[in-house]
Protein backbone atom coordinates (compact mmCIF):
# COMPACT_ATOMS: atom_id res chain seq x y z
CA UNK A 1 0.00 0.00 0.00
CA UNK A 2 2.64 2.27 0.58
CA UNK A 3 4.79 1.32 -2.66
CA UNK A 4 1.37 2.39 -4.08
CA UNK A 5 1.24 5.60 -2.68
CA UNK A 6 4.76 5.91 -3.68
CA UNK A 7 3.83 5.30 -7.14
CA UNK A 8 0.84 7.88 -7.04
CA UNK A 9 3.26 10.57 -5.73
CA UNK A 10 6.00 10.29 -8.10
CA UNK A 11 4.70 8.62 -11.11
CA UNK A 12 5.20 11.93 -13.37
CA UNK A 13 8.36 12.63 -11.78
CA UNK A 14 9.57 9.35 -13.26
CA UNK A 15 8.43 9.06 -16.47
CA UNK A 16 9.79 12.36 -16.81
CA UNK A 17 13.11 11.06 -15.45
CA UNK A 18 12.66 8.30 -17.73
CA UNK A 19 12.12 10.99 -21.25
CA UNK A 20 14.79 12.81 -19.93
CA UNK A 21 17.11 9.73 -20.14
CA UNK A 22 16.08 8.78 -23.09
CA UNK A 23 16.36 11.62 -25.31
CA UNK A 24 20.33 11.90 -23.61
CA UNK A 25 20.24 8.47 -25.02
CA UNK A 26 19.29 9.19 -28.36
CA UNK A 27 21.57 12.58 -28.15
CA UNK A 28 24.72 10.30 -26.99
CA UNK A 29 24.25 6.84 -28.67
CA UNK A 30 22.86 7.90 -32.37
CA UNK A 31 25.02 9.34 -34.87
CA UNK A 32 22.30 10.85 -37.43
CA UNK A 33 21.99 14.49 -36.34
CA UNK A 34 18.28 14.73 -36.98
CA UNK A 35 17.54 11.93 -34.33
CA UNK A 36 20.07 13.76 -32.38
CA UNK A 37 17.78 16.84 -32.54
CA UNK A 38 14.57 14.48 -31.83
CA UNK A 39 16.55 13.34 -28.69
CA UNK A 40 16.96 17.10 -27.79
CA UNK A 41 14.10 17.76 -27.86
CA UNK A 42 12.85 14.56 -25.78
CA UNK A 43 15.28 16.21 -23.21
CA UNK A 44 13.61 19.62 -23.33
CA UNK A 45 9.83 18.21 -22.96
CA UNK A 46 10.68 16.30 -19.90
CA UNK A 47 12.18 19.36 -18.53
CA UNK A 48 8.73 20.60 -19.12
CA UNK A 49 6.99 18.07 -17.52
CA UNK A 50 9.14 18.02 -14.39
CA UNK A 51 8.23 21.88 -14.03
CA UNK A 52 5.02 21.65 -14.51
CA UNK A 53 4.08 18.57 -11.94
CA UNK A 54 4.53 20.13 -8.93
CA UNK A 55 1.91 22.68 -10.13
CA UNK A 56 -0.86 20.81 -10.25
CA UNK A 57 -3.21 21.12 -7.21
CA UNK A 58 -5.38 17.97 -6.63
CA UNK A 59 -9.00 19.40 -6.89
CA UNK A 60 -7.75 22.63 -7.98
CA UNK A 61 -8.46 24.03 -12.09
CA UNK A 62 -6.40 26.17 -14.39
CA UNK A 63 -5.38 29.65 -13.61
CA UNK A 64 -8.11 31.50 -15.35
CA UNK A 65 -9.84 33.19 -12.60
CA UNK A 66 -13.79 32.81 -12.38
CA UNK A 67 -16.09 33.45 -9.79
CA UNK A 68 -17.49 29.55 -9.71
CA UNK A 69 -13.58 28.73 -8.41
CA UNK A 70 -11.53 28.70 -5.61
CA UNK A 71 -8.27 26.73 -5.76
CA UNK A 72 -5.66 26.94 -8.78
CA UNK A 73 -3.27 25.36 -9.81
CA UNK A 74 0.31 27.61 -9.93
CA UNK A 75 0.48 29.81 -13.03
CA UNK A 76 3.88 30.30 -12.67
CA UNK A 77 5.42 27.21 -13.98
CA UNK A 78 3.15 27.33 -16.93
CA UNK A 79 4.86 31.23 -17.41
CA UNK A 80 8.21 29.74 -17.41
CA UNK A 81 7.54 26.62 -19.60
CA UNK A 82 5.71 28.91 -22.39
CA UNK A 83 9.16 30.94 -22.45
CA UNK A 84 10.80 27.25 -22.43
CA UNK A 85 8.84 25.97 -25.73
CA UNK A 86 9.45 28.83 -27.75
CA UNK A 87 12.92 29.10 -26.94
CA UNK A 88 13.21 24.87 -27.34
CA UNK A 89 11.95 25.76 -30.90
CA UNK A 90 13.78 28.14 -32.01
CA UNK A 91 16.65 26.28 -30.50
CA UNK A 92 15.55 23.10 -32.81
CA UNK A 93 14.96 25.48 -36.05
CA UNK A 94 18.71 26.81 -36.30
CA UNK A 95 20.18 22.66 -35.33
CA UNK A 96 18.04 22.06 -38.88
CA UNK A 97 19.11 24.70 -40.43
CA UNK A 98 22.97 23.87 -39.69
CA UNK A 99 22.55 20.03 -40.54
CA UNK A 100 21.26 21.21 -43.61
CA UNK A 101 24.54 23.27 -44.08
CA UNK A 102 26.57 20.23 -42.77
CA UNK A 103 24.57 17.67 -45.45
CA UNK A 104 25.87 20.24 -48.38
CA UNK A 105 29.29 20.55 -46.72
CA UNK A 106 29.88 16.98 -46.30
CA UNK A 107 27.13 14.95 -48.02
CA UNK A 108 26.04 13.13 -45.23
CA UNK A 109 24.44 13.69 -41.92
CA UNK A 110 26.06 11.16 -39.71
CA UNK A 111 28.42 11.54 -37.49
CA UNK A 112 31.01 8.93 -38.29
CA UNK A 113 31.06 10.04 -41.57
CA UNK A 114 31.48 13.35 -41.15
CA UNK A 115 34.43 12.99 -39.02
CA UNK A 116 36.03 10.59 -41.60
CA UNK A 117 35.59 13.07 -44.31
CA UNK A 118 36.70 15.59 -42.05
CA UNK A 119 40.11 13.66 -41.24
CA UNK A 120 40.29 13.47 -44.95
CA UNK A 121 40.06 16.78 -45.92
CA UNK B 1 -38.83 15.65 -15.44
CA UNK B 2 -37.21 16.87 -18.91
CA UNK B 3 -34.23 17.39 -17.28
CA UNK B 4 -34.35 13.50 -16.53
CA UNK B 5 -34.92 12.46 -20.43
CA UNK B 6 -32.12 15.00 -21.20
CA UNK B 7 -29.97 13.35 -19.12
CA UNK B 8 -30.94 9.83 -20.38
CA UNK B 9 -30.43 10.66 -23.87
CA UNK B 10 -27.21 12.59 -23.48
CA UNK B 11 -25.94 9.25 -21.49
CA UNK B 12 -27.25 7.21 -24.55
CA UNK B 13 -25.23 8.78 -26.75
CA UNK B 14 -22.07 9.07 -25.08
CA UNK B 15 -22.07 5.63 -24.45
CA UNK B 16 -23.03 5.05 -28.11
CA UNK B 17 -20.08 7.47 -28.97
CA UNK B 18 -17.34 5.23 -27.08
CA UNK B 19 -18.77 1.99 -28.04
CA UNK B 20 -18.02 3.25 -32.06
CA UNK B 21 -14.87 4.99 -30.92
CA UNK B 22 -13.30 1.64 -29.37
CA UNK B 23 -14.73 -0.32 -32.41
CA UNK B 24 -12.83 2.49 -34.71
CA UNK B 25 -9.70 1.86 -32.35
CA UNK B 26 -10.29 -2.01 -32.22
CA UNK B 27 -10.33 -2.25 -36.37
CA UNK B 28 -7.37 0.31 -36.49
CA UNK B 29 -5.63 -2.28 -34.30
CA UNK B 30 -6.54 -5.25 -36.09
CA UNK B 31 -6.94 -4.55 -39.91
CA UNK B 32 -4.90 -6.33 -42.26
CA UNK B 33 -3.85 -3.46 -43.90
CA UNK B 34 -3.41 0.28 -44.17
CA UNK B 35 -6.72 0.59 -46.07
CA UNK B 36 -8.77 -1.21 -44.15
CA UNK B 37 -7.69 0.66 -41.13
CA UNK B 38 -8.58 3.70 -42.86
CA UNK B 39 -12.33 2.63 -43.38
CA UNK B 40 -12.27 1.64 -39.71
CA UNK B 41 -10.81 4.90 -38.41
CA UNK B 42 -13.22 6.60 -40.64
CA UNK B 43 -15.93 5.02 -38.08
CA UNK B 44 -14.71 6.36 -34.85
CA UNK B 45 -14.04 9.60 -36.58
CA UNK B 46 -17.86 9.74 -37.80
CA UNK B 47 -19.96 7.69 -35.59
CA UNK B 48 -17.59 7.84 -32.45
CA UNK B 49 -16.95 11.69 -32.56
CA UNK B 50 -20.38 12.49 -33.66
CA UNK B 51 -22.32 10.76 -30.86
CA UNK B 52 -19.54 12.37 -28.21
CA UNK B 53 -20.17 15.86 -29.27
CA UNK B 54 -24.08 15.34 -29.35
CA UNK B 55 -23.98 13.94 -26.19
CA UNK B 56 -22.05 16.55 -24.48
CA UNK B 57 -23.84 19.63 -26.34
CA UNK B 58 -26.90 17.78 -25.29
CA UNK B 59 -25.99 17.69 -22.15
CA UNK B 60 -24.39 21.61 -21.97
CA UNK B 61 -27.60 23.29 -23.40
CA UNK B 62 -27.54 26.04 -25.31
CA UNK B 63 -24.53 27.98 -24.11
CA UNK B 64 -21.31 28.87 -25.97
CA UNK B 65 -19.93 25.22 -25.59
CA UNK B 66 -22.12 23.92 -28.04
CA UNK B 67 -21.45 26.21 -30.28
CA UNK B 68 -17.70 25.62 -29.61
CA UNK B 69 -18.43 21.79 -29.85
CA UNK B 70 -20.04 22.19 -33.27
CA UNK B 71 -17.56 24.15 -34.77
CA UNK B 72 -15.16 21.11 -33.59
CA UNK B 73 -17.51 18.24 -35.09
CA UNK B 74 -17.58 20.25 -38.35
CA UNK B 75 -14.08 21.02 -38.77
CA UNK B 76 -13.81 16.94 -38.19
CA UNK B 77 -16.71 16.19 -40.22
CA UNK B 78 -14.57 18.10 -43.19
CA UNK B 79 -11.17 17.61 -42.25
CA UNK B 80 -11.54 13.49 -41.85
CA UNK B 81 -12.40 12.60 -44.90
CA UNK B 82 -9.70 15.33 -47.08
CA UNK B 83 -7.12 13.33 -44.34
CA UNK B 84 -8.28 9.75 -45.77
CA UNK B 85 -8.28 10.63 -49.14
CA UNK B 86 -4.94 12.04 -49.06
CA UNK B 87 -3.50 9.20 -47.07
CA UNK B 88 -4.99 6.77 -49.87
CA UNK B 89 -3.99 8.77 -52.59
CA UNK B 90 -0.65 9.10 -51.44
CA UNK B 91 -0.34 4.97 -50.22
CA UNK B 92 -1.47 4.36 -53.85
CA UNK B 93 0.94 6.47 -55.33
CA UNK B 94 3.56 5.18 -52.72
CA UNK B 95 3.13 1.40 -54.62
CA UNK B 96 1.29 -0.06 -51.29
CA UNK B 97 -0.91 -2.29 -52.78
CA UNK B 98 -4.25 -2.74 -51.25
CA UNK B 99 -4.69 -6.75 -49.50
CA UNK B 100 -6.65 -9.17 -51.25
CA UNK B 101 -7.56 -6.96 -53.91
CA UNK B 102 -6.66 -8.85 -56.88
CA UNK B 103 -9.14 -11.78 -56.38
CA UNK B 104 -11.60 -9.75 -59.20
CA UNK B 105 -8.98 -10.16 -61.81
CA UNK B 106 -9.39 -13.26 -64.10
CA UNK B 107 -5.70 -13.77 -64.77
CA UNK B 108 -4.44 -14.55 -61.07
CA UNK B 109 -7.97 -16.04 -59.84
CA UNK B 110 -6.71 -18.84 -58.32
CA UNK B 111 -3.26 -17.57 -56.29
CA UNK B 112 -5.50 -15.12 -54.84
CA UNK B 113 -8.35 -17.31 -53.77
CA UNK B 114 -5.20 -19.45 -52.09
CA UNK B 115 -4.18 -15.70 -50.42
CA UNK B 116 -7.72 -14.95 -49.21
CA UNK B 117 -7.76 -18.00 -47.61
CA UNK B 118 -4.68 -18.12 -45.78
CA UNK B 119 -5.85 -13.88 -45.12
CA UNK B 120 -8.95 -14.36 -43.62
CA UNK B 121 -7.73 -17.18 -41.33
CA UNK B 122 -5.08 -14.87 -40.00
CA UNK B 123 -6.24 -11.19 -40.10
CA UNK B 124 -3.52 -9.82 -37.95
CA UNK B 125 -1.41 -10.96 -40.69
CA UNK B 126 1.15 -7.84 -41.43
CA UNK B 127 0.10 -5.95 -44.89
CA UNK B 128 1.90 -7.70 -47.38
CA UNK B 129 5.08 -6.22 -48.84
CA UNK B 130 4.49 -3.57 -50.92
CA UNK B 131 4.81 -3.88 -54.76
CA UNK B 132 4.28 -2.35 -57.88
CA UNK B 133 0.87 -2.63 -59.49
CA UNK B 134 -0.16 -1.09 -63.38
CA UNK B 135 -3.46 -1.82 -62.88
CA UNK B 136 -4.28 0.78 -59.89
CA UNK B 137 -8.50 1.50 -60.74
CA UNK B 138 -9.35 -1.78 -61.10
CA UNK B 139 -7.45 -2.58 -57.56
CA UNK B 140 -8.53 0.17 -55.98
CA UNK B 141 -12.41 0.00 -56.73
CA UNK B 142 -12.18 -3.72 -55.30
CA UNK B 143 -10.44 -2.95 -52.43
CA UNK B 144 -12.92 -0.22 -51.86
CA UNK B 145 -16.10 -3.06 -51.34
CA UNK B 146 -13.86 -5.46 -50.01
CA UNK B 147 -13.10 -2.92 -47.33
CA UNK B 148 -16.11 -1.86 -46.56
CA UNK B 149 -17.43 -6.05 -46.01
CA UNK B 150 -14.85 -6.47 -44.07
CA UNK B 151 -15.23 -3.57 -41.18
CA UNK B 152 -18.99 -4.57 -41.26
CA UNK B 153 -18.43 -8.08 -40.60
CA UNK B 154 -15.86 -7.23 -37.24
CA UNK B 155 -18.16 -4.60 -36.38
CA UNK B 156 -20.65 -6.77 -35.49
CA UNK C 1 -12.04 11.73 -8.19
CA UNK C 2 -14.28 12.89 -4.62
CA UNK C 3 -16.82 14.96 -7.47
CA UNK C 4 -17.49 11.75 -9.02
CA UNK C 5 -21.84 11.88 -8.72
CA UNK C 6 -23.68 9.93 -11.35
CA UNK C 7 -24.09 12.67 -14.01
CA UNK C 8 -20.15 12.67 -14.50
CA UNK C 9 -20.24 8.49 -14.74
CA UNK C 10 -20.98 8.27 -17.90
CA UNK C 11 -17.85 10.84 -19.09
CA UNK C 12 -15.78 8.89 -16.86
CA UNK C 13 -16.99 6.15 -19.33
CA UNK C 14 -16.17 7.31 -22.63
CA UNK C 15 -12.98 9.05 -21.43
CA UNK C 16 -11.82 5.42 -20.57
CA UNK C 17 -12.89 4.34 -23.89
CA UNK C 18 -11.24 7.08 -25.13
CA UNK C 19 -7.86 6.44 -23.26
CA UNK C 20 -8.17 2.80 -24.65
CA UNK C 21 -8.42 3.93 -28.57
CA UNK C 22 -5.74 6.09 -28.29
CA UNK C 23 -3.01 3.04 -26.70
CA UNK C 24 -4.57 1.22 -29.52
CA UNK C 25 -3.72 4.32 -31.92
CA UNK C 26 -0.51 4.02 -30.12
CA UNK C 27 0.47 0.75 -30.35
CA UNK C 28 -0.42 0.99 -34.25
CA UNK C 29 1.81 3.68 -34.08
CA UNK C 30 4.35 1.82 -33.08
CA UNK C 31 3.50 -1.65 -34.84
CA UNK C 32 2.73 -0.04 -38.65
CA UNK C 33 4.67 -1.83 -41.03
CA UNK C 34 3.96 1.25 -43.53
CA UNK C 35 4.50 4.76 -43.25
CA UNK C 36 1.10 5.33 -44.01
CA UNK C 37 0.10 3.31 -40.87
CA UNK C 38 1.89 5.37 -38.60
CA UNK C 39 0.32 8.37 -40.18
CA UNK C 40 -2.69 7.27 -40.42
CA UNK C 41 -2.31 6.41 -36.07
CA UNK C 42 -0.92 9.90 -35.98
CA UNK C 43 -4.61 11.35 -36.92
CA UNK C 44 -6.30 9.15 -34.78
CA UNK C 45 -3.93 10.02 -31.78
CA UNK C 46 -4.71 13.75 -32.94
CA UNK C 47 -8.90 13.26 -32.64
CA UNK C 48 -7.99 10.79 -29.58
CA UNK C 49 -6.62 13.71 -27.85
CA UNK C 50 -8.97 16.84 -28.97
CA UNK C 51 -12.04 14.26 -27.39
CA UNK C 52 -10.29 13.36 -24.10
CA UNK C 53 -9.21 16.99 -24.08
CA UNK C 54 -13.52 17.85 -24.60
CA UNK C 55 -14.39 15.02 -22.01
CA UNK C 56 -11.72 16.18 -19.15
CA UNK C 57 -13.17 19.71 -19.64
CA UNK C 58 -16.60 18.73 -18.76
CA UNK C 59 -15.53 16.36 -16.19
CA UNK C 60 -13.73 19.10 -13.99
CA UNK C 61 -16.45 21.24 -14.67
CA UNK C 62 -14.62 23.78 -17.16
CA UNK C 63 -15.64 23.29 -20.57
CA UNK C 64 -14.27 26.29 -21.67
CA UNK C 65 -11.39 24.92 -22.93
CA UNK C 66 -12.79 23.19 -26.15
CA UNK C 67 -11.43 26.38 -27.74
CA UNK C 68 -8.65 24.35 -28.04
CA UNK C 69 -10.02 21.67 -29.00
CA UNK C 70 -10.31 23.89 -32.22
CA UNK C 71 -6.58 24.42 -32.54
CA UNK C 72 -5.97 20.67 -32.15
CA UNK C 73 -7.97 19.42 -34.89
CA UNK C 74 -6.72 22.40 -37.40
CA UNK C 75 -3.39 21.23 -36.47
CA UNK C 76 -4.22 18.01 -36.57
CA UNK C 77 -5.60 18.10 -40.37
CA UNK C 78 -2.34 20.31 -41.27
CA UNK C 79 0.05 18.12 -39.75
CA UNK C 80 -1.25 14.83 -41.68
CA UNK C 81 -1.58 16.74 -44.97
CA UNK C 82 1.84 18.40 -44.35
CA UNK C 83 2.97 14.26 -43.66
CA UNK C 84 0.84 13.13 -46.78
CA UNK C 85 2.21 15.73 -48.96
CA UNK C 86 5.44 14.45 -48.79
CA UNK C 87 4.81 11.41 -49.32
CA UNK C 88 3.25 11.75 -52.39
CA UNK C 89 5.50 14.57 -53.65
CA UNK C 90 8.72 14.51 -51.88
CA UNK C 91 8.87 18.02 -51.53
CA UNK C 92 6.09 20.41 -48.93
CA UNK C 93 6.73 23.40 -51.56
CA UNK C 94 5.53 21.16 -54.63
CA UNK C 95 3.64 22.32 -57.24
CA UNK C 96 3.08 26.16 -56.35
CA UNK C 97 0.55 25.28 -53.54
CA UNK C 98 2.56 26.23 -50.94
CA UNK C 99 0.78 29.36 -49.18
CA UNK C 100 2.09 32.43 -50.67
CA UNK C 101 2.10 35.17 -47.94
CA UNK D 1 -0.95 7.94 -15.53
CA UNK D 2 -2.41 5.93 -18.84
CA UNK D 3 -0.82 8.71 -20.94
CA UNK D 4 2.18 8.84 -19.55
CA UNK D 5 2.85 5.28 -19.79
CA UNK D 6 1.80 6.18 -23.52
CA UNK D 7 4.35 8.61 -23.80
CA UNK D 8 7.07 6.49 -22.37
CA UNK D 9 5.83 3.87 -25.05
CA UNK D 10 6.04 6.39 -27.99
CA UNK D 11 9.96 6.96 -26.76
CA UNK D 12 10.51 3.77 -26.72
CA UNK D 13 9.36 3.51 -30.42
CA UNK D 14 11.54 6.78 -31.22
CA UNK D 15 14.75 5.43 -29.69
CA UNK D 16 14.43 2.23 -31.33
CA UNK D 17 13.37 3.22 -35.06
CA UNK D 18 15.85 4.03 -37.19
CA UNK D 19 13.43 5.36 -40.44
CA UNK D 20 13.62 8.90 -39.32
CA UNK D 21 10.04 9.60 -41.09
CA UNK D 22 8.49 7.44 -38.47
CA UNK D 23 10.65 9.23 -35.93
CA UNK D 24 9.24 12.13 -37.09
CA UNK D 25 5.60 11.15 -36.97
CA UNK D 26 6.12 9.57 -33.58
CA UNK D 27 7.24 12.90 -32.52
CA UNK D 28 4.06 14.42 -33.60
CA UNK D 29 2.12 11.79 -31.51
CA UNK D 30 4.03 11.87 -28.45
CA UNK D 31 3.42 15.80 -28.84
CA UNK D 32 0.05 15.01 -28.74
CA UNK D 33 0.12 13.04 -25.49
CA UNK D 34 2.05 15.52 -24.02
CA UNK D 35 -0.23 18.43 -24.47
CA UNK D 36 -3.23 15.76 -23.01
CA UNK D 37 -1.24 15.35 -20.16
CA UNK D 38 -0.41 19.47 -19.91
CA UNK D 39 -4.27 19.81 -20.03
CA UNK D 40 -4.56 17.50 -17.46
CA UNK D 41 -1.97 19.23 -15.13
CA UNK D 42 -3.85 22.41 -15.53
CA UNK D 43 -2.09 23.86 -18.08
CA UNK D 44 -4.15 24.59 -20.98
CA UNK D 45 -1.97 27.72 -21.96
CA UNK D 46 1.15 25.69 -22.16
CA UNK D 47 -0.91 22.52 -23.84
CA UNK D 48 -1.94 24.48 -26.83
CA UNK D 49 1.40 26.29 -27.49
CA UNK D 50 3.24 22.46 -27.48
CA UNK D 51 0.43 20.68 -29.60
CA UNK D 52 0.85 24.37 -32.21
CA UNK D 53 5.05 24.59 -31.76
CA UNK D 54 5.27 20.35 -31.26
CA UNK D 55 3.21 18.82 -33.57
CA UNK D 56 3.05 21.58 -35.92
CA UNK D 57 5.71 23.71 -36.39
CA UNK D 58 8.09 21.41 -35.76
CA UNK D 59 7.00 18.28 -37.44
CA UNK D 60 6.98 20.25 -40.50
CA UNK D 61 10.14 21.47 -39.82
CA UNK D 62 11.62 18.63 -39.28
CA UNK D 63 10.07 17.26 -42.67
CA UNK D 64 11.82 20.08 -44.24
CA UNK D 65 14.96 18.75 -43.48
CA UNK D 66 14.40 15.28 -44.14
CA UNK D 67 13.59 16.31 -47.45
CA UNK D 68 17.11 18.68 -47.69
CA UNK D 69 18.75 15.68 -46.62
CA UNK D 70 18.21 12.12 -46.08
CA UNK D 71 15.86 9.74 -45.02
CA UNK D 72 17.39 6.49 -43.55
CA UNK D 73 19.32 6.20 -40.19
CA UNK D 74 22.63 3.97 -40.67
CA UNK D 75 23.07 1.27 -38.10
CA UNK D 76 24.94 2.36 -35.39
CA UNK D 77 28.53 1.24 -35.55
CA UNK D 78 29.59 0.11 -32.39
CA UNK D 79 27.82 -1.40 -29.97
CA UNK D 80 26.38 1.90 -27.42
CA UNK D 81 26.94 -0.01 -24.07
CA UNK D 82 28.98 3.28 -22.79
CA UNK D 83 25.63 5.39 -23.51
CA UNK D 84 23.35 3.02 -22.03
CA UNK D 85 25.44 3.17 -18.69
CA UNK D 86 25.56 6.82 -18.37
CA UNK D 87 21.78 6.99 -19.07
CA UNK D 88 21.41 4.38 -16.57
CA UNK D 89 23.41 5.89 -13.98
CA UNK D 90 21.81 9.21 -14.24
CA UNK D 91 18.31 7.80 -14.39
CA UNK D 92 19.54 6.33 -11.09
CA UNK D 93 20.47 9.70 -9.25
CA UNK D 94 17.31 11.28 -10.60
CA UNK D 95 15.30 8.47 -9.44
CA UNK D 96 17.04 8.80 -6.28
CA UNK D 97 16.45 12.82 -6.09
CA UNK D 98 13.09 12.79 -6.84
CA UNK D 99 11.92 10.62 -3.31
CA UNK D 100 12.55 14.41 -1.92
CA UNK D 101 10.13 15.81 -4.00
CA UNK D 102 6.77 16.78 -2.67
CA UNK D 103 4.24 14.26 -3.33
CA UNK D 104 2.17 14.85 -6.64
CA UNK D 105 -0.66 17.42 -5.97
CA UNK D 106 0.22 18.39 -2.95
CA UNK D 107 -1.29 21.99 -2.19
CA UNK D 108 0.70 22.67 0.90
CA UNK D 109 4.27 21.80 -1.35
CA UNK D 110 6.60 24.97 -1.22
CA UNK D 111 6.04 26.20 -4.81
CA UNK D 112 2.57 27.05 -3.61
CA UNK D 113 3.47 29.01 -0.82
CA UNK D 114 5.40 32.21 -2.55
CA UNK D 115 5.24 34.09 -5.46
CA UNK D 116 2.49 32.70 -6.90
CA UNK D 117 -0.98 33.51 -4.41
CA UNK D 118 0.21 37.47 -4.80
CA UNK D 119 -0.33 36.59 -8.66
CA UNK D 120 -3.44 34.73 -7.59
CA UNK D 121 -5.13 37.13 -5.78
CA UNK D 122 -3.71 40.15 -7.01
CA UNK D 123 -3.69 39.86 -10.73
CA UNK D 124 -7.61 40.67 -11.35
CA UNK D 125 -7.10 43.81 -9.38
CA UNK D 126 -3.50 44.79 -10.84
CA UNK D 127 -4.01 44.18 -14.68
CA UNK D 128 -7.90 43.00 -14.98
CA UNK D 129 -6.90 40.15 -16.93
CA UNK D 130 -8.72 36.81 -16.15
CA UNK D 131 -6.19 35.14 -17.26
CA UNK D 132 -3.07 34.60 -14.96
CA UNK D 133 -0.85 33.15 -16.81
CA UNK D 134 -1.40 35.96 -19.54
CA UNK D 135 -1.24 38.71 -17.12
CA UNK D 136 1.99 37.14 -15.67
CA UNK D 137 3.43 36.60 -18.80
CA UNK D 138 2.66 40.12 -20.56
CA UNK D 139 2.94 42.26 -17.30
CA UNK D 140 4.68 41.36 -14.53
CA UNK D 141 7.43 39.74 -16.69
CA UNK D 142 7.14 41.45 -19.61
CA UNK D 143 10.96 41.51 -20.01
CA UNK D 144 10.89 37.73 -19.97
CA UNK D 145 8.93 37.93 -23.02
CA UNK D 146 10.66 40.98 -24.87
CA UNK D 147 14.24 38.42 -23.98
CA UNK D 148 12.09 35.39 -25.59
CA UNK D 149 11.45 37.73 -28.86
CA UNK D 150 14.60 38.58 -29.25
CA UNK D 151 15.83 35.19 -28.59
CA UNK D 152 13.88 34.14 -31.17
CA UNK D 153 14.47 36.98 -33.58
CA UNK D 154 18.06 35.77 -33.31
CA UNK D 155 17.59 32.64 -34.20
CA UNK D 156 15.53 33.51 -37.16
CA UNK D 157 18.38 35.35 -38.60
CA UNK D 158 20.97 32.89 -37.96
CA UNK D 159 19.07 30.41 -40.40
CA UNK D 160 18.74 32.82 -42.36
CA UNK D 161 22.09 33.58 -42.76
CA UNK D 162 22.88 29.92 -42.94
CA UNK D 163 20.36 28.90 -45.29
CA UNK D 164 21.10 32.09 -47.41
CA UNK D 165 24.44 31.12 -49.21
CA UNK D 166 23.50 27.42 -50.13
CA UNK D 167 24.15 26.67 -53.67
CA UNK D 168 21.30 25.81 -55.69
CA UNK D 169 21.30 22.23 -56.02
CA UNK D 170 18.26 22.05 -57.95
CA UNK D 171 15.04 23.88 -57.93
CA UNK D 172 12.77 22.56 -55.57
CA UNK D 173 15.50 22.48 -53.48
CA UNK D 174 15.67 26.29 -52.89
CA UNK D 175 11.96 26.30 -52.76
CA UNK D 176 11.79 24.41 -49.79
CA UNK D 177 14.54 26.24 -48.36
CA UNK D 178 12.70 29.71 -48.74
CA UNK D 179 9.42 28.03 -47.41
CA UNK D 180 11.35 27.01 -44.42
CA UNK D 181 12.73 30.52 -43.79
CA UNK D 182 9.04 31.89 -44.45
CA UNK D 183 6.99 29.62 -42.53
CA UNK D 184 9.26 30.45 -39.31
CA UNK D 185 8.06 34.18 -39.64
CA UNK D 186 4.71 34.23 -38.53
CA UNK D 187 5.66 32.51 -35.02
CA UNK D 188 8.27 35.40 -34.09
Amino acid sequence: MAALQELVNHYNHWIAVFLMVAGLYVVVARGNMVKKLVGLSLFQTSVYLIYLTPGKIIGGTAPILSDEFTVYSNPLPHVLILTAIVVGIATIALGLALVVRINEAFGSIEEDEIFEKDVEA
Amino acid sequence: MSDQILTIVSWLFLGLGSFFYLVGAFGLFRMPDVFTRMHAVSVSDTLGVGFLITGMAIETGWSLNTARLIIILAIMLYSGPIATHALAQAALHAGVKPKLADNRLKKSRRISATREIAGSSNIQAKSSAPTKSRSRTARKSSSATRGKGRGQSSKR
Amino acid sequence: MEGLTEGLFMYMVAAIAILVALGLAVFRALAGPTVFDRALAANAVGTGAIMLLAIVGFLTGRPEFLDIGILYALLNIIATLAVLKFFRYGDLGHAGEEPKD
Amino acid sequence: MVLLTLMAIVTIGVVRLRNLFAVVILGGIYSFLMASVMIMLDAVDVAMTEASVGAGISTVLMLGTLYLTKMEETRPAHTPLLPLFVAVVTAGGLIYGTIDLPPFGDAAGIIHQHVAPHYLQNSIVETSVPNVVTSVLASYRGFDTLGETVVIFTAGIAVLLLLKGRRPASEPDSNAAKARSRRRRPKA
